[in-house]
């Protein structure tokens, strides 16, 4: 299975039902996918014009009651900002697929690279949360595409699938989990009665409310100017502080729940590699390859890079006495990892932004004690 | 097997994406190996030379490139030009008749896979599925049968003959394959 | 008289789709088996300029043979 | 009828300014959804952003007021959702032919079985005058301080050959008309497009020599010329004139429901 | 004509595939330019991104290869920044007419000075082969595995209603006429669009039983209706067919001249 | 004179002749007067359908050899973010005015803000490089928007000038300079001959190319994908990184003069405020009431926020006890400020993004010794 | 003067922003004070309340908003009760006869401001004008003459006499203002 | 006999905007000192709805007087 393949599957998997997009390479398999697969199980699929067309189809979708989904890579990517914004300030649950490919601009269509990991932490205007994935592997890809869209449903927001072309086309062996471990979750529904419904009202100690779908007999407003707990326009201070703390701490307060990665040789390391994407394959290369040469070297691969991991990063680098941020960019996330790192220990980029796959040589250069 | 780099090259639209998901499939379902396949186009998607890589191995994959591949198939010259750089010094190298090669160590064949193809089975269409039969056959990744059923299963429908027909011209390139081998640099320094 | 034609076929840039062959009212071009095209009959050419004008990519030139030379 | 029926009567008065049109053609589109019979749990309205973008705050609806230029690519994701709900998209000359002018061409070549309600006062209301592609040639407006040279857009024209399945134009001064186009676009069914010829006393008129609502509600008067009218006038007399009437009326195959047949034939085996 | 004058030679063979149509468009643009005598410097070529928009890259003017869907914007700059430049913009049906669909309107409204030609090869090409809003009803697409259900634009419709002073439609198959569309467009103050059906064996070709080059120029004879007799002809026969001709003629006042006009009455102090 | 009509101003001044763009609050006047100005000069300007296309249009005239603006805020600014990144890419010069409003989505559209903050520097996809500028008087408005056009013509590059509401919509006293202190840069022009030309020809060391105006005589192709010096595409990995490379340090290389701050009251300093914009008003503000009380409190007022300036906070900052970054947004420059500094140095927030001014008591609040 | 707070408000369209701007420009063309023009309106732009707000100090205005006006002149009864809130508590407050205040110490005048223009002027429209120079004859802030010429600078040609008028009327209301003022608390609670 | 009507304005919507009085046939409506709109002679409504039909704050109601009464 491909990796653009397996994300179809996982959202599938999740529930989804609606996909609206525009083609772009290295996307496009993840498009073609769905037009195939989701009418033979009632779903609907819908080329749009472009991309603000789909995110908003995706939006528009969603309020319907539909589990919805899009794809894209940077330019377009560039383009659903907007409404990204939208979703997030109205709560719509919504993935967007964003499979990268090398940049800025045109940049190299085919070709891999991790340039987009700050744009889809602050892409759109105004203070806003993200909640991004990473897949550094086709079974990730399923995996994390399922997860994106159970988070999105859960915490009612846009979730971002970040894949790279290298996961996007790469094909691998995959073991899927049995269905009956994989736990879907479904947004909330209110308790009420429609006339006593206020779309944001916040009842539960989770700070997320309900959303009915349109045409379930709860009818309210909905706006992306900013709202008090009816759904309707509000620029009362309090009001507006209250809603832009909520919008975040919903998602910060189960901060610890969402951070996914995995670990690698920790005992005993002194060095540390961190990565994510496909770049964490070449480091897992270089972390044997160390290992080999007897080299106390540890492995982080993050598979949540937004919110950022900050605990998980600090308490497994704080004893390092080198760390080593792994990308495929000029440096986007190394920035994280130096702004939560104590001065003290060195953070140094492997980084390559060419349109090839970083190496496990790369990689490994930076290491200490390699030559 | 340990880590094993194949690569499959030629022009954009010859098909050899397909014969790499192919043979990666039969590697998945027939084998217990691990496998891992990837592509790569011309600037965008249209026209120049193309790849499809695949890697082989008994164990997990990590570094999911081909950067030394072990076998290099290369359907025309700028697929040559391109990609024969980086093989290993004694790794396979299979390139058609008309592709103008430079001399190497490595075991070389110079195989008309197009012409032949393009005689026996009245098209080029199934060049790709030639080549794949005949870097299965060379290695014997799985065994002919189970091929034939990966294929089958990917190809549209009403080609199955021609397929079948393809498979076999492979294999049978395989068997003579020395027939077509060059002298390698060593071997001429010999003479 | 009817017009005669010298036909060159730039190899570098003909891409074989027989898209000339088709339109050559003379029937004088055929792809080669490497997949470019050839002038089979150059005799035949009677410098219409057809193949010329439906090359998708410009790799015909035909050259009028003057006659009175 | 009754206005709580349809209205949120609690968040009245609206927004708008003194002899604002757009508090007419809401109300005519609400006199089109009750006589449509449309039960209101299933009637879903979008908007923009603009001041006729408002407008569904003030309807008790599903309502949602999304982002500027967008609103029929979200009806376009809700109808295609649920293809029972009825979609009404309020917009404005600025949100729907300016920025958001390829989704309306876009949902009239679908012709999916959406109402866009185009409220075209000629201006930009919200942001506080700058010319709109439909502005008048020669008037002026914060960004044409000189007059405005640019030719306006006939929506009309644009939408119907786009392929929409109803077009219509009408004005707040010919009232009752409006009302009549808006329930024959709820009664048919795929993309059907209604202009409103609205006024905006504060952005428009006052710059313009229409120095109050009333002059503006005579200028739609004198200058409405009925489309079977038009049809005899030659393009030069024509120019400045607003023509009014229907200009499609068609019975086009409805979107959704082309996908649902597609829907059922692939899960049918079929095809 | 000599090759040498415009193209830039040692950027042939272009990466078109064998049999693709757009070769042959590329060909009449570049005919066009030398029947109007165009100083090559004072010409701009601007695309988008696509198949089609590559063939800047071929063509030795001043040569902009832009992002999808908005080269016509960028060519408004440029025209107004600059009216005494030549501009052009090759587009495609993705580029032009799904992404970039606003801009082309827009700018047939404002009628400004450029040159607008799609290479309408009925599907993406660039992306490998998904349905465009050009596509007939019923084709195979990669994104419409079960047959396009989506109605395609006329765009020589839309854009004669949206105000183009120019507008025709040829195809590869009738080169001659294409090239006399292309003369007649660039001799034209105002906006021109012409539209060029292309062929696309590798993507849409392929999977619509048009198996090569040939039939796809085979199908173009069959399916193109000169828009004279398609006048007589009632809408179900026209169905599929391709309408060809000139769409729109006219001699409405050309947007940068206009604007010149302004610039001269503000500095004189009239008005 | 108002910030917005000052911008337009320093912009007209460094000789802008054309303008293209999209009405929103609250940048309108800007455009507005735009409008009625640019005619007068012979310029052009154009209310474009919408902000991608003002982009567009605004990096066309630029290659016609125009000196081109854009104004907008928020949502208009995401949208015009794939387009930021051509102009990047191809290096056109031009200037994006951002007069922000608070956010995300359509937010409260005429209440300030400095939301936009990270999206300024990494709004568009793919790694790229920003410079940035923030007025925080009318009188910087004016001078900042001289100073963009400049170094968008110098550099070739886009140039952000980041507002917000409070600073677009003010009116206070202000000089300007004389026209004769103004230095006027334009765009390098090529030397040699017009078949000689290659648009992408690293002849001098400030490593920018020259530009000629189309229909000049000069003929190149110009493309946003990966391209070598001749402007066409190359996806040679040697050829891609050296562009990247170059776009970046294009810039890097005269950071230092492009770094604009102004500094208060730090010698013998043990505290300090940071703050840009508008904040930076209120920053002032709390400064002096600090300095009365007695505190010993420095200030630090950025001009330039991108690139950040590293070395001037390093310097300014690495004495200090404690340093409070005030801003209005929920912490944005701030990651910024505790990358660069070192932990052991308490870096706090003044923050506030509910639309409201940011006050002096609050920034005072984070002081140490204040009670 | 140190630092005074001016605060402008009524609905939307009663061009107290414009006034707001006047006032500033005068102080800036005809004093050597700094002065800040500050405005904010509803939540979009339209309707609802709206507010022009300047400061005007012997020194540098850092901090540019008005927190606690020194004045402020309210026309509606929604700008009253948006905006009335943080007025200092011996600040001055002129409010139309039509709004319903409350009781509050420092001194209030409620003067039929809209009915008087309209009945003397014929048109509210230059209810802003008026209210501009009501506040600037009780204050003075530059003399009548300065503010009528920055006035008829920037109001539309053939309103000119009009505004004149305008100017007059709120001269002649400042002159009068006594006569409005209503009883503070500590007045009432006195009687 | 022709019908009558009693006239309700909801003062708290009207704007004052005059569109009513000026499409009332029998010009009886009219606008107070303070913008709002009157009714002057309640007795000479016609219930023809005008008023309501062109407002558009929706701010007039006209219950028509049942003259069997
Ligand atoms: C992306 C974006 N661009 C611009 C704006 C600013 N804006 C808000 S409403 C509007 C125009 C509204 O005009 P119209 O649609 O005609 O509505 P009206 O106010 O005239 O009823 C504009 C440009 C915005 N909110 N978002
Ligand atoms: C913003 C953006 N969206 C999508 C794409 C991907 N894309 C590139 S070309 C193309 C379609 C091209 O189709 P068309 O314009 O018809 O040109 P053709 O290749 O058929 O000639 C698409 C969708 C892109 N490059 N940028
Ligand atoms: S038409 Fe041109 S490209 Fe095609 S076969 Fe003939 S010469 Fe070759
Ligand atoms: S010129 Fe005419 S006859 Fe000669 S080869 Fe070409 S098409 Fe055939
Ligand atoms: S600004 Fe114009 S459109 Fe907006 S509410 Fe006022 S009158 Fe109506
Ligand atoms: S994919 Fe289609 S459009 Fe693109 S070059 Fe090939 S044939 Fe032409
Ligand atoms: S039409 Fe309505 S809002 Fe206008 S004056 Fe009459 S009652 Fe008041
Ligand atoms: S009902 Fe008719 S007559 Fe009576 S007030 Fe209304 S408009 Fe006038
Ligand atoms: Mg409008
Ligand atoms: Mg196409």
């Amino acid at each position: 299975m491909q990796g653009n393949e397996a994300c179809v599957e996982g959202a599938l998997d999740a529930g989804v039902t609606f996909y609206a997009g525009y083609p772009i390479t290295p996307s496009s398999e993840i498009a073609e996918d769905f037009a195939a697969k989701l009418p033979r199980v009632g779903g609907k699929f819908i080329q749009m014009e472009d991309e603000i067309a789909s995110m908003a189809a995706v939006v528009g979708a969603s309020l319907a009651g539909e589990k919805a989904v899009t794809a894209t890579s940077g330019p377009g990517f560039s383009l659903k900002q907007e409404i990204i914004g939208f979703a997030g300030m109205i709560e719509a649950p919504c993935v967007v697929m964003n499979v990268q490919r090398a940049g800025p601009s045109t940049g190299l269509p085919t070709s891999p690279a991790q340039g987009d990991v700050m744009q889809a932490r602050w892409g759109t205007h105004g203070d806003h949360p993200a909640l991004v994935l990473c897949p550094s592997s086709v079974a990730d890809a399923y995996l994390l595409s399922f997860q994106a869209v159970n988070w999105a449903e859960r915490f009612r927001t846009p979730v971002i699938l970040l894949l790279d072309e290298t996961i996007g086309h790469l094909r691998e062996r995959v073991i899927l989990p049995r269905k009956d471990e994989m736990v879907i979750a479904n947004r909330k529904q209110p308790q009420g009665s429609p006339e006593s419904f206020q779309p944001y009202d916040i009842l539960d100690e989770d700070l997320i409310p309900p959303l009915p779908p349109y045409g379930s007999g709860f009818r309210f407003h909905t706006t992306g100017l900013y709202h008090d707990e009816t759904g309707f326009p509000s620029n009362r201070p309090e009001v507006t502080h209250r809603l832009l703390e909520r919008l975040h701490q919903k998602i910060d307060k189960y901060k610890e729940t969402l951070f996914l990665y995995e670990t690698y040789g920790l005992r005993q390391a002194n060095q540390l590699i961190i990565s994510y994407g496909a770049s964490a394959r070449s480091a897992k290369a270089a972390w044997r390859i160390a290992r080999e040469k007897g080299l106390l070297v540890g492995l982080l691969i993050l598979k949540t890079i937004w919110p950022f991991p900050e605990e998980i990063v600090t308490q497994v680098g704080h004893d390092k006495n080198n760390i080593v941020v792994a990308e495929m960019n000029r440096g986007q996330l190394i920035g994280e990892v130096e702004r939560v790192m104590d001065k003290r220990i060195p953070v140094r980029g492997a980084q390559r932004a060419d349109g090839v796959l970083i190496t496990p040589e790369q990689i490994l250069a930076k290491l200490e004690g390699v030559n | 097997m340990a880590r094993y780099e194949i690569r499959l090259s030629g022009a954009g639209g010859q098909g050899l994406i397909l014969a790499g998901i192919i043979l990666a499939e039969a590697v998945v379902k027939f084998t217990d190996k691990e496998v891992i396949q990837t592509q790569s186009y011309g600037p965008e998607a249209r026209g120049g030379a193309s790849k499809a890589e695949v890697i082989i191995s008994d164990e997990e994959i990590d570094y999911p490139q081909v950067n030394k591949p072990d076998f290099l198939l290369a359907l025309t010259q700028e697929a040559y030009n391109k990609y024969n750089r980086d093989l290993k010094e004694y790794g396979i190298m299979v390139v058609d008749e008309r592709v103008d090669i430079a001399m190497r160590g490595g075991p070389t064949y110079v195989v008309p896979i197009q012409k032949l193809t393009q005689e026996k089975l009245g098209t080029r269409m199934v060049v790709n599925v030639v080549s794949l039969a005949l870097f299965n056959k060379l290695h014997e990744v799985v065994e002919s049968e189970k091929l034939k059923e990966v294929v089958l299963a990917r190809v549209p429908k009403g080609t199955e003959e021609l397929n079948e027909k393809a498979l076999a011209l492979g294999e049978e390139l395989a068997s003579n394959l020395n027939q077509y081998k060059i002298k390698t640099k060593e071997e001429e320094e010999e003479e | 008289m009817p017009k005669k034609g010298n036909v060159y076929i730039n190899e570098n840039w003909c891409k074989g789709c027989e898209i000339c062959a088709t339109f050559c009212p003379k029937k004088i071009l055929g792809l080669r088996g490497d997949g470019k095209m050839e002038v089979m009959d150059p005799e035949n050419c009677i410098a219409c300029n057809q193949c010329v004008l439906r090359c998708p990519d410009y790799a015909i030139k035909v050259e009028v043979i003057d006659n009175n030379e | 009828m009754e206005l709580e029926k349809y209205f949120r009567i609690e968040k009245l008065p609206h927004i708008w300014c003194p002899g604002c049109g757009h508090g007419s053609v809401m109300m005519s589109i609400v006199k089109g959804i009750d006589k449509a019979g449309w039960d209101p749990t299933k009637v879903v309205v979008v908007s923009g952003i603009g001041c006729s973008s408002r407008a569904p705050g003030y309807m008790n609806f599903n309502t949602l007021h999304t982002v500027h230029g967008r609103p029929i690519a979200f009806a376009t994701g809700i109808k295609l959702a649920n293809p029972e709900l009825k979609v009404i998209v309020i917009t404005g000359d600025g949100d729907g032919a300016a920025i958001g002018g390829n989704h309306l061409i876009h949902a009239c070549r679908r012709n999916i079985g959406i109402n866009v309600v185009l409220f075209n006062n000629q201006i930009y209301g919200m942001t506080s005058g700058q010319y709109s592609p439909m502005t008048p040639q020669g008037s002026m407006a914060t960004t044409s301080p000189y007059g405005n040279i640019e030719p306006p857009f006939d929506l009309c024209e644009l939408t119907r050959s786009a392929g929409a399945n109803f077009v219509a134009r009408g004005t707040v001064y010919h009232l009752p008309k409006l009302d009549n186009y808006m329930e024959k676009a709820f009664a048919r069914e795929g993309f059907s497009y209604v202009e409103a010829i609205s006024q905006c006393p504060t952005y428009y008129g006052r710059r313009n020599k229409l120095r109050s609502p009333l002059e503006m509600l005579e200028w739609q008067k004198k200058n409405a010329v009925d489309i079977k009218k038009a049809q005899d006038m030659d393009p030069e007399e024509l120019k400045g004139k607003i023509v009014t009437g229907i200009f499609a009326e068609k019975d086009e195959e409805e979107y959704t429901s082309k996908y649902d047949q597609l829907i059922s034939s692939v899960q049918g085996g079929k095809k």
